[in-house]
């Protein structure tokens, strides 16, 4: 099997806090075959806008063929999307990506922002010790409640509301977080800080990266991040987002 | 009912093929899309070495399509030469390899290694705006089409098709240039020149500041030029530029294009080169169109 | 807060206006939109006799746009001097009249006509690509835009305002051909040429062919021409082609435009005038601009 | 006062023909200033499709704040429109055009096809004798029975299937149909043939055209007619459906 296009539906729609949403769709062809760390292409209504937005899978329920994405309004396709009641149709294609290579280590899960959803994901997913430290805004914690059913959660804030004043490294630090793999989501400044620390500690990292993409499928060279070895698609230093990506080893990629 | 259409002896099953840059050398899309039932798969750009392309962003969504700026990344045509050639031969479907280069001698090149290979087409891309050297700076000068057409042909096996830039004042010269060079048939258009300004950062949404312009929006602008060169030469077209129906098809052919290419389109739709081949095939039902030869040209 | 720009040495009260021939004269619109609100109302072009435009259908819709061959209809010089002039006089906002002629002398006839009029700026309109003579012909060509600004500065006493074709290779090389040729500032996009066929018909959808095209649809093209434009000569520019929001606007002043033209956008929401001078004021205000001018031309 | 755009309100959809619907929108600032033979511009939410469906008033409800509009699905506009349900917003600009001359003669009222939906508005406004004659392409006679309780009714069918077999001016001769003034809307060759049959018969004329429009209020001379006299818009021979018509006096245009 391979990824499709299908016409999901929705079940539900929350708002989880200012401007962020969870939405759970019904698309059991892509739920079947998906995994934590992939993501979906999902396309909007207005045919003025034609391209896909790429969201991660927060959840994945395979009984009931479900995906659950979390995301935040940034944009008109996700504030369209926000609109969306229970019992609409949706385009979405997927799954997309690779995921997060599943390791048998001790697990730092590090989510920053829009980059948690991806992080509960994987959280339910692994089946060994883990921990996570998400970073937010502000006091608005959501999703904070459900990565406690699966282990010790660790918090910042940038206004200092809430856990840890600062950044996921300060709350690291602050609550003496260890582990001996960490996956990370979450914007790039944030991504290339734990990919130092993971170097400077000599952690395995695993980091799921964005771009801006066309065709979602390693076709159209659109996503491309700037890679350490040649990669084997195009054969110079530039892997594919979508297709060899989105999480990469740290060490693999110059961000 | 016959769908078949030819382009400079060589016959395609329908006049469905992809557009240049949009589908990979097929695989991606294969997973998706039965590539047996296309009329002709186009490949990526292909140079004599490797290139890098362009920083990210390399696209934008505008109105009703997309600005890229991918800049021809491509793995060289040794690579090409030995993966997606034989990919691409287990498929009955013909294979039309797009060439890039920034001098001459590169397209050549590109030309020379695939004399003997199972590439059925070359479609010579002189109209890439995203490239500062060669690209479309060949495209927009008539002396510089009909030089390069001319030593493409010398060198070429395989029938030739041109690709020209719709960002010329008149697409019969450039049509006639590449005529005049000897060309097997045209391609067009590629990708208008655009731009878009992130007013909220205020910066350019490509790091290359300009992009190429595709998809829905631009379809007036490419059914013209057509059209244009329709009438104003006696080779072949294949006419591309906005096209996601049937419907989108059918406009190309009538305008005079022989064959046509999906490009963005695939990229909103995966099965969308698919559904043009049930679409065309379900209006020549409808209207009683034996041939879809009929079709190509029909409104003068 | 200052939304005040200066064309030529006449200063606007902000920085939008209508484009031609999307507005009429204003009236038709004033019932529905505050005409005093406006920096600037250009009018429908206007020839030195009647000209009666071309057969029906005359429009056609396309994706995210609209194909034009209206073929400049217009009452001629003296029932618009007599009757629009004045109509316009009523109102607080600049009167910038668009010319178009067959011939150089049309043009100049026309000019002069207007020289003791309440006229403040002049347009001229070198890019229609809807009419058989004059037109666009002037527009394609460096050295006939020359010569033609030229005649027509010679003659005018307002500041003219050249309207330039964006169905060229290169649009620097004729906004340094008016420039050259004494222009004052510089009017663009005009529409693209573009062609629609109905497929069920079997038909052109305008009885001209081809028209031209606009709305949001060809904005890229338009952002990128006031771009390059704007970095190649000295003269301000009028920004248009496809503006339907502020935000559209606000991308056009930061590509280089000092004032901006709404067309087709009047047509599906003919408030769209004023809501972009409310939508420009509320940006200034969200990122603390003092002075629109401090827009102008900022993305480099 | 004069024309608005205005978020309409559906309050009714219903199919009256295969492809034939009529919907009821609530429009109180329009329907306070309409009159029979004014139509509207209807606009598509679908952002592809910029320009106005322009659309006559069936009827007008000036209490209610209620217009009536029966269309035929002919492309992409017209079938977004019929898949309104009650209680969807519509942008929707009017009143826009002329209207029908309201002459005290004895009025004969001619509708074909989707030219039948105006003159049932018509058919109301009058306040003297008046006859309809009405042509259909079968048997699907939409509005029939509405046009009825105003005045006789006639019915033409290109398939003979009621009425007339053939068209309006059949039926007319037919039934012997009489009056001082006609009224028509429908396809451009009936308009020519009523327009020669009230020349010969001298009989007052009004023919209510169309053409395709972008602005629907006379500014960007799109929808022009040849007049026989010289216009006084544009001082040439063309008068503007939208703004001088949609209602001409017969001998007025070339058609
Ligand atoms: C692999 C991947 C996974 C993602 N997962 C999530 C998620 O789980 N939750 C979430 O809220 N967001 C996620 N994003 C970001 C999300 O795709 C963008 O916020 C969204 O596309 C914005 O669309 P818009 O129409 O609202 O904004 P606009 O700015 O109007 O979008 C315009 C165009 O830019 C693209 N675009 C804008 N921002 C981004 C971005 N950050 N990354 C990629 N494309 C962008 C859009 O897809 C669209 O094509 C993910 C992005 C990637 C690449
Ligand atoms: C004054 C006037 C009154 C009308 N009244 C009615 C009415 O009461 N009921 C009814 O069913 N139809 C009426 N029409 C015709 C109606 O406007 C068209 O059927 C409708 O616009 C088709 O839109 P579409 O998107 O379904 O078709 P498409 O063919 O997809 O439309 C494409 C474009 O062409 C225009 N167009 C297509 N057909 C026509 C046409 N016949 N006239 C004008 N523009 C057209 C559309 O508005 C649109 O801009 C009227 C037309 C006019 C000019
Ligand atoms: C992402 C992208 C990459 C492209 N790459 C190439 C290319 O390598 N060579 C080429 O000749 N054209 C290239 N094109 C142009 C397309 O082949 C086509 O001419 C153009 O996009 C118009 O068709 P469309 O509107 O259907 O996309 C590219 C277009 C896109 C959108
Ligand atoms: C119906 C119509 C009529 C036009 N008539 C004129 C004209 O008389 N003179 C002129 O210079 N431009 C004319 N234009 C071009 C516009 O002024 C403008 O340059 C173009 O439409 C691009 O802007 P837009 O996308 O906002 O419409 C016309 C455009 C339209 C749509
Ligand atoms: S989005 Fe096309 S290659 Fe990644
Ligand atoms: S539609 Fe614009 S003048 Fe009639």
């Amino acid at each position: 099997m391979a990824q499709v296009k299908i016409e999901a539906v929705v079940k539900s729609q929350e708002m989880l806090a200012d401007g962020v949403y969870s939405m759970v769709l019904s698309a059991p062809e892509i739920a079947r075959q998906a995994k934590a760390g992939q993501f979906v292409s999902v396309y909007t209504k207005d045919s003025s806008r034609l391209l896909p937005r790429p969201i991660s899978l927060c959840g994945i329920d395979k009984e009931k063929g479900e995906l659950r994405l979390v995301y935040r309004v940034a944009g008109a396709g996700t504030e369209e999307f926000s609109r969306y009641e229970a019992g609409e149709k949706v385009q979405v294609m997927g799954p997309l990506g690779n995921g997060f290579p599943l390791k048998e280590k001790k697990a730092i899960l590090i989510g920053g922002g829009i980059g948690i959803p991806p992080m509960l994901g994987l959280m339910k997913a692994l089946d060994c010790e883990r921990t996570a430290v998400l970073g937010y805004r502000d006091s608005q914690l959501f999703l904070k409640d459900e990565f406690e059913a699966f282990g010790p959660v660790s918090v910042a804030t940038e206004d200092g509301s809430a856990g840890t004043k600062g950044n996921v490294l300060d709350a690291i630090r602050a609550n003496g977080v260890e582990g001996a793999v960490i996956y990370a989501c979450g914007p790039t400044p944030m991504l290339r800080a734990i990919k130092a620390y993971a170097a400077e500690n000599g952690i395995e990292c695993y980091i799921s990266l964005e771009e801006r993409m066309a065709c979602g499928i390693g076709a159209c060279l659109a996503c491309v991040c700037q890679s350490k070895e040649v990669d084997h698609h195009s054969n110079v230093h530039n892997k594919r987002i979508c297709k060899d990506g989105p999480v990469f080893a740290a060490e693999e990629v110059e961000i | 009912m016959d769908t078949r259409v030819t382009i400079a002896g060589v016959e395609l099953k329908n006049p469905v093929m992809t557009a240049s840059g949009t589908f990979g050398s097929g695989a991606e899309y294969g997973e998706m899309v039965d590539l047996n039932r296309l009329g002709a798969v186009v490949t990526k750009g292909v140079a004599n070495v490797p290139w890098p392309g362009n920083p990210t962003p390399r696209i934008a969504e505008v109105y009703g399509g997309m600005l890229n700026a991918i800049g021809l990344q491509n793995p060289g045509i040794d690579v090409f030469v030995e993966r997606d050639i034989p990919f691409l031969k287990q498929y009955d479907t013909k294979i039309i390899v797009n060439v890039c280069g920034k001098t001459t001698e590169d397209y050549v090149e590109v030309v020379e290694r695939l004399g003997d290979t199972a590439a059925d087409l070359l479609e010579i891309n002189i109209s890439c705006p995203n490239v500062k050297e060669g690209g479309i700076a060949f495209g927009q000068d008539p002396k510089a089409v009909e030089a390069i057409t001319r030593e493409v042909k010398r060198h070429a096996k395989q029938p030739v098709i041109m690709k020209l830039s719709p960002n010329v004042t008149d697409i019969t010269v450039m049509a006639k240039a590449a005529e005049a060079g000897g060309a097997d048939a045209l391609s067009l258009i590629n990708t208008l020149t655009g731009m878009k300004i992130d007013i909220h950062r205020r910066t350019f949404a490509l790091a290359n500041k300009t992009g190429g312009f595709s998809g829905p929006a631009v379809k007036p602008v490419a059914v013209r030029m057509v059209y244009q060169a329709a009438n104003a030469v006696r080779l072949p077209i294949i006419g591309m530029g906005g096209i996601s129906t049937a419907e989108d098809a059918i406009e190309f052919l009538l305008a005079g294009a022989t064959a046509v290419s999906v490009g963005t389109a695939n990229f909103f739709n995966p099965y969308a080169t698919t559904e043009i081949v049930d679409g065309i095939e379900a209006y020549m039902e409808r209207y009683g169109v034996e041939d879809v030869k009929e079709l190509i040209g029909a409104v003068k």
